[in-house]
């Protein structure tokens, strides 16, 4: 503010340090034109939002499910012109002959039941591997020790396939649900935890500090500070995570099977492998597919919308 | 006592622990024992899971085929002392090709592509082995591994009966190679394991730990009585079993493949394993396993059924 | 309405706003940042927008950046439409954080040049340390921005944008950060650059003093939603008439233009 | 700025507006103590940094691989112990057994040699999947339709298991390392693009519009811009899609096999674990880890540590 | 050394700073943020920092916070060293992101009251919309951080401070980004609740006459690294002395002595 400068005889002094600018000053010749001054009476604004009406073209691209509707339509053209072309239906079926493979398996109630299967376990597992997640990267955003058992432990396990916990698993869950969910929880646990932390880290310090100011330590500064802030940064994780759930998911139902014909989508998929039904297979992916499709949609856009993107922090 | 945990996998060689499954043949059998017998079934995909379940406990009885098993009994010898239980009967390996310059596997090429399950340890590239072996001298049993490649069976048979990819021989089992053969005008038969083996032999064994053995005595005689009953009624019954086959695994292959499968004269469903020894005896000549068997009852329990195997 | 002494014939105007309406949709929520806003920007002329917090002024800006697209009313550049943002309209935002933070204090001055095609490395890089020179930190020009105070940030965008040497220059309240004396120094090299290279200036700012000091003229807009309450010059004025009778006069006049605005509101919650 | 207020007499009018807030401003009983004032003359100042000496603990502490180590004592000594609580070397061999047969591995060189030919291939998937990462996130950044194909692509595609794309694999690469490649891109591609999406969509508005006002438009505006701003959601990205192109690399090698005895190291671990070596198996996905630590510690931290830690940008 | 009138028995200090050494590292960079800076702070007394862009301020007032820690000296509350930050000592920070932008703009200002546990909800509510209205931001109450304007983003912030009563209420530049008439209401507000609750207050500005108008006592630092300068008394002016003589004196020493002080450097640049 340069408030002081109005009166003091200093400020007049130091001014024209720089005469070159201050000759400048005074209108002259090429300079711009000297207008008149105005002033307007302002009526009391009603500001009413101008109305706009869009083109059909344009209004009909703003719409999102038709656009991802089309996206589709052009994926299952793709398909069917590309198993036309190879021609080798017990590698890849046409996507006519997938859909029907998939209504069959729909009406008869089949896929359902093995989709349920797979869905319910997923999410347990999902479920425990997110409190895992955040557990640890609650101790990493908190301690030291925290933060390097964070880093090891990702750099270790993390490329760690499920293979390898399968005789740990085994010997501590013995065979069925319980080891699933120990693979499952690792094929959570880890992409989350790393993404969650890289949001964690990036969260503004002032915004940290305005918590602390507040007395948040620990966990309270994580759950009202860190998560919210870090919220875009955790979306891509979970997402990411429930991904590889699935992935994980249906390769673990091979191994660790089914256990008195109680086996999911995975195993649905392996059995009509081997029978070489391969309509049915991809009918089983396509389940897989439907179901992250409509949880992208319905869950994770949903999620984004009524957080981020409402908080302007994500456009 | 009065639990068994077992696990087969998946295919028309489990057919005989499906029938005495279906039929509580284990729990009738335990009955006679005076003996609740509470079965559990698992499906699992591997031989490697079937052992790590097996070692971890959370497995009683095991089937894979005989390569894995023998490897088993190498390796607990002297520990958990793994044996086979007894052989699900006698089923023929065939090495199938589309190429029709291939008769014997001496004609085999360097574009040929032989898919196996795991080279170099699945039963099938054993098999292999064991002819190369006998083609061109034991020093030489590894030659064709150069050109094989792993593949499951289900994208080799696709591979096989609809060509459009570089494979051009897969060594299966049924119902793959039947599939492959009635697919494919082309496809052919190079090689059958009964050939290299010395007669028909066991492709699929059960096996156990000898505590289970020792701790359950009653569960176990009740299991291979069951097991028995089960060979003797598939035998009988071949319609009936191709039926129940389909039924307890909701399969949708065709009946009449599963039939002609049961009925061929190459397939028997008998207890008592044929024509294992000279795999183990092979296995031993090339490394793999560092025991030497002294003959088949080496590495099967002393039990009745196994009083012949051979 | 008051008027003082017309000129005949204005040459035409580089940028022109035309009763342009500005609005934000946030969810259901329509907010209408300015409301039919017109004014002329002249070739070398200096435009001030002043006005209470609020009002619209950052909006305005960006609109004549291009960043955002009127709902009503249009911007002309040269006669033509603006339709996005260009290397020849440099702004400096309000913000602390248009600095991105992985280049150091030199190449966060070098990199509008180098983007832009205006200068080969070894020129921009020269360029970048003499500027910063003028804003008083060439000492700090390896450090990275997360290693300055607010005030240092806001003279490295300052430094970016007067190293640009643009047609037009956008500042958005680039001196509010600053004391009085660095901003004093500020204000008199914004002019100094302006003498030598005579581009138009655009200068949001919402102090009376400084409208006054650095404007020819000034457009001073009402409360939330922003409309023009006059436009008045300030030509007259530089550095040294600071506290002159005229200063003082014409300092009081848009004084109570914003006053009468906001009595009312003020009353209420006083 | 208030400056003008100093000689507008309408300005002290509006100063009592609020009488209670002047009244308390003249000091009076109970008010702070009035000081002397003081002026203190300054030498020029020669800040010469603090020498600060702590304590050793508090510098064993500060040593960031010490304490790594540590960790790795720490897990070492926790493994051996479940190894030989357990008693069941088959299913989980010692520690000590591990390090014996990776000391074997090693010095025979087979170790080495499987673990070149996975890395190579690993490498190049990982690059391949690299670069369409970021095609598809520059798309997505750039147009909408680019934004719906990576959101409705990524939901379909993320989730399927690499089994899934065998058959595709087989006919369009035929045997051998394209298809593994085709693979390992499948698991790199997805989580990246996701992370790095993310992590553009963060990027602050007014970088992007300060980016904007230098011409930077498309490619450029993604290079010299949200790539670097959004640094720290891509690096994450990376290290769960360097993690995942091990586990697939290591699963697919199982499926995919291995052509001719040119496996890598998951052949290495198949093969050993169907012959039930199992000190083997644990020493080939020791090697896993031994590579995953160092790629962690010597890649990524490297480069966490000379970009957004140097920038401020992450603590 | 100048001295004015001492008084004798002085209570003791509520917030104390002895040879305050504030320093960054920043890779092998170290910057000296201040060096060895002492004062003290008594209750209910309103000190103000001031001192030219880059020479500490928010540096200090961060220690003040207990948000660093400084490398030499030390700070003292109540006569025990400062460990971190409390609720009892709220600031106000210059960065226009310090508001959580998944709240909106009433959450924002509940929210310390509910996590310090000060207030329950509803309490906390009234308060809110209460301190709201004093900001003249009543109306934006349910509007989220990123649909406000710079400034209203700022009194959001000083609202939420405002809101928590605190025993000491830190505030950096907190007026910075406001314009003539909404600052001088703020600096009411400020001064009209302190009358109230007379907190002790802690104050950074760039402004020579906020400085006087707001502080009982001045802490004038020097440019980078900040030392002070001078400790000068401002308690005899206050919002309707602005112009007198004396307050115009205090005002032209104050500039000298920022004056002086940067002399060298200045005649180098220009
Ligand atoms: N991103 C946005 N979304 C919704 N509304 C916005 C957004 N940005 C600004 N506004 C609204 O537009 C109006 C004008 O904001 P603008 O930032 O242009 O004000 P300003 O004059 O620059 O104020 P200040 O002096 O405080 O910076 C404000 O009422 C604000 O609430
Ligand atoms: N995070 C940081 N890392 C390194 N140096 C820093 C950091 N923050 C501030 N500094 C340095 O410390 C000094 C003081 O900074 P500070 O922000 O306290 O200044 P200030 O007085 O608040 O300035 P302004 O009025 O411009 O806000 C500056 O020289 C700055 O370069
Ligand atoms: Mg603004
Ligand atoms: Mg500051």
């Amino acid at each position: 503010m340069s408030a002081v400068f109005t009166s003091l005889p200093g400020t007049a002094l130091r001014a024209d340090a720089r005469t070159s600018g201050s000759e400048a000053l005074h209108p002259a010749a090429g300079e711009p034109p000297v207008k008149a001054e105005v002033e307007f009476e302002l009526a009391p604004c009603t500001a009413t939002p101008v109305e706009r009406a869009l083109p059909w073209t344009r209004r009909l691209l703003d719409n999102a499910p038709l656009r991802r509707a089309a996206i589709l339509a052009a994926l299952a053209l793709v398909w069917e012109l590309l198993a036309r072309w190879t021609d080798n239906d017990l590698l890849l079926p046409t996507f006519a002959a997938t859909a029907r493979a998939f209504a069959a398996g729909f009406l008869s109630g089949e896929l359902l039941e093995k989709a349920a299967i797979s869905l319910s376990l997923l999410l347990q597992g999902y479920v425990l591997g997110i409190a895992a997640a955040f557990a640890l990267t609650a101790l990493a955003a908190s301690t030291r020790l925290g933060r390097d058992l964070l880093s090891t432990l990702t750099a270790m396990f993390n490329p760690l396939p499920a293979i390898a916990l399968l005789p740990l698993a085994l010997l501590w869950f013995g065979l069925g649900a319980q080891s699933l969910l120990f693979v499952l929880v690792h094929a959570v646990l880890w992409p989350l935890a790393l993404a969650t932390h890289a949001g964690f880290q990036n969260v503004p310090e002032v915004l940290r500090m305005a918590g602390r100011n507040y007395g948040l330590t620990g966990l309270r500064l994580v759950v009202h500070i860190l998560i919210p802030s870090a919220l875009p940064a955790i979306l891509s994780g979970l997402r990411i995570a429930w991904a590889f759930a699935w992935r994980t998911l249906i390769a673990a139902e091979l191994v660790f099977g089914a256990t008195s014909g109680q086996g999911g989508l995975g195993w649905y998929i392996f059995q009509n492998r081997n029978e070489l039904y391969t309509d049915r297979v991809f009918a089983g992916l396509a389940c897989v597919i439907v179901i992250g499709l409509a949880i992208e949609n319905l869950v994770f856009a949903t999620l984004e919308r009524i957080t981020v993107r409402r908080w302007g922090v994500q456009r | 006592e009065g639990q068994i945990r077992i696990a087969d996998q998946f295919g028309i060689v489990y057919l005989l622990l499906d029938v005495a499954k279906d039929q509580k043949l284990m729990e009738k059998h335990g009955k006679v024992q005076g003996l609740d017998i509470a079965v559990t079934q698992v499906t699992l995909s591997g031989g490697s899971a079937m052992n790590d379940a097996l070692l971890s406990g959370s497995l009683d009885i095991a089937a894979a085929g005989v390569g894995p098993m023998l490897t088993l009994w190498d390796r607990t010898r002297g520990r958990q002392n793994v044996r086979g239980v007894a052989s699900l009967g006698n089923f023929p390996y065939y090495l199938v090709s589309t190429n029709p310059a291939v008769k014997t596997i001496a004609d085999f090429s360097e574009k040929d592509r032989i898919a196996l399950p795991a080279v170099g340890v699945s039963v099938q590239s054993r098999i292999l082995q064991m002819a190369a072996a006998k083609t061109w001298g034991d020093a030489q049993h590894a030659k064709l591994d150069k050109i094989s490649v792993t593949l499951p069976h289900p994208e080799a048979a696709a591979a096989i009966s609809k060509g459009g990819t570089e494979i051009t021989a897969h060594f299966a089992n049924p119902p793959f190679q039947e599939q492959e053969l009635a697919a494919n005008p082309a496809a052919h038969v190079v090689l059958k394991s009964y050939d290299v083996l010395g007669g028909p032999a066991s492709a699929t064994v059960l096996y156990t730990t000898e505590k289970f053995r020792s701790d359950n005595p009653k569960t176990y005689r009740a299991f291979t009585a069951a097991l028995a009953e089960a060979a003797q009624w598939i035998a009988a019954n071949p319609e009936a079993a191709a039926e129940l086959f389909i039924r307890v695994n909701k399969s949708k292959v065709e009946r009449k493949l599963v039939l002609d499968i049961v009925k061929s004269p190459e397939v028997q469903f008998k207890l008592t394993p044929q024509n294992t020894f000279a795999l183990a005896d092979f296995m031993h000549r090339v490394g793999a396993i560092k025991n030497k068997p002294a003959s088949a009852r080496d590495y099967f329990f002393d039990d009745p059924h196994n009083a012949g195997a051979n | 309405m008051q008027s003082h002494e017309p000129t005949a014939a204005t040459p035409a105007p580089l940028l022109r706003a035309e009763g342009v309406s500005l609005e934000y949709t946030a969810g259901e929520r329509v907010v209408r940042a300015t409301h039919r806003v017109s004014f002329d920007l002249h070739p070398a002329e200096r435009l001030v927008l002043l006005g209470p917090s609020g009002c619209g002024k950052s909006s305005l800006l960006k609109a004549l950046g291009g960043f955002i697209a009127p709902v009503e009313g249009r911007i002309t550049l040269d006669g033509r439409r603006i339709t996005g943002p260009g290397p020849q309209r440099v702004m400096v935002f309000q913000e602390f954080d248009q600095l991105p933070p992985w280049k150091t204090v030199l190449h966060n001055v070098m990199f509008p040049l180098l983007a832009s095609g205006q200068a080969p490395r070894a020129e921009a890089e020269r360029r970048a340390l003499r500027v910063l020179e003028q804003v008083g930190l060439a000492s700090f020009a390896h450090a990275h921005p997360h290693m300055l105070s607010g005030g240092m940030k806001q003279r490295v965008a300052i430094a970016r944008a007067l190293a640009m040497q643009p047609r037009i220059l956008l500042m958005d309240e680039p001196f509010a950060a600053l004391d009085a004396l660095t901003r004093r120094r500020m204000q008199q090299e914004l002019l100094a650059l302006w003498a030598q290279v005579r581009c138009s200036l655009v200068f949001v700012t919402h102090s009376i003093e400084e409208a006054l000091v650095v404007g020819h003229r000034i457009v001073l807009l009402s409360p939330h939603p922003g409309r023009v309450r006059a436009e008045l010059n300030a030509h007259a004025f530089d550095l040294e008439s600071v506290g002159s009778p005229a200063f003082q006069a014409q300092a009081q006049r848009i004084h109570h233009l914003l006053f009468e605005e906001t009595a009312q509101p003020e009353a209420a919650t006083a």
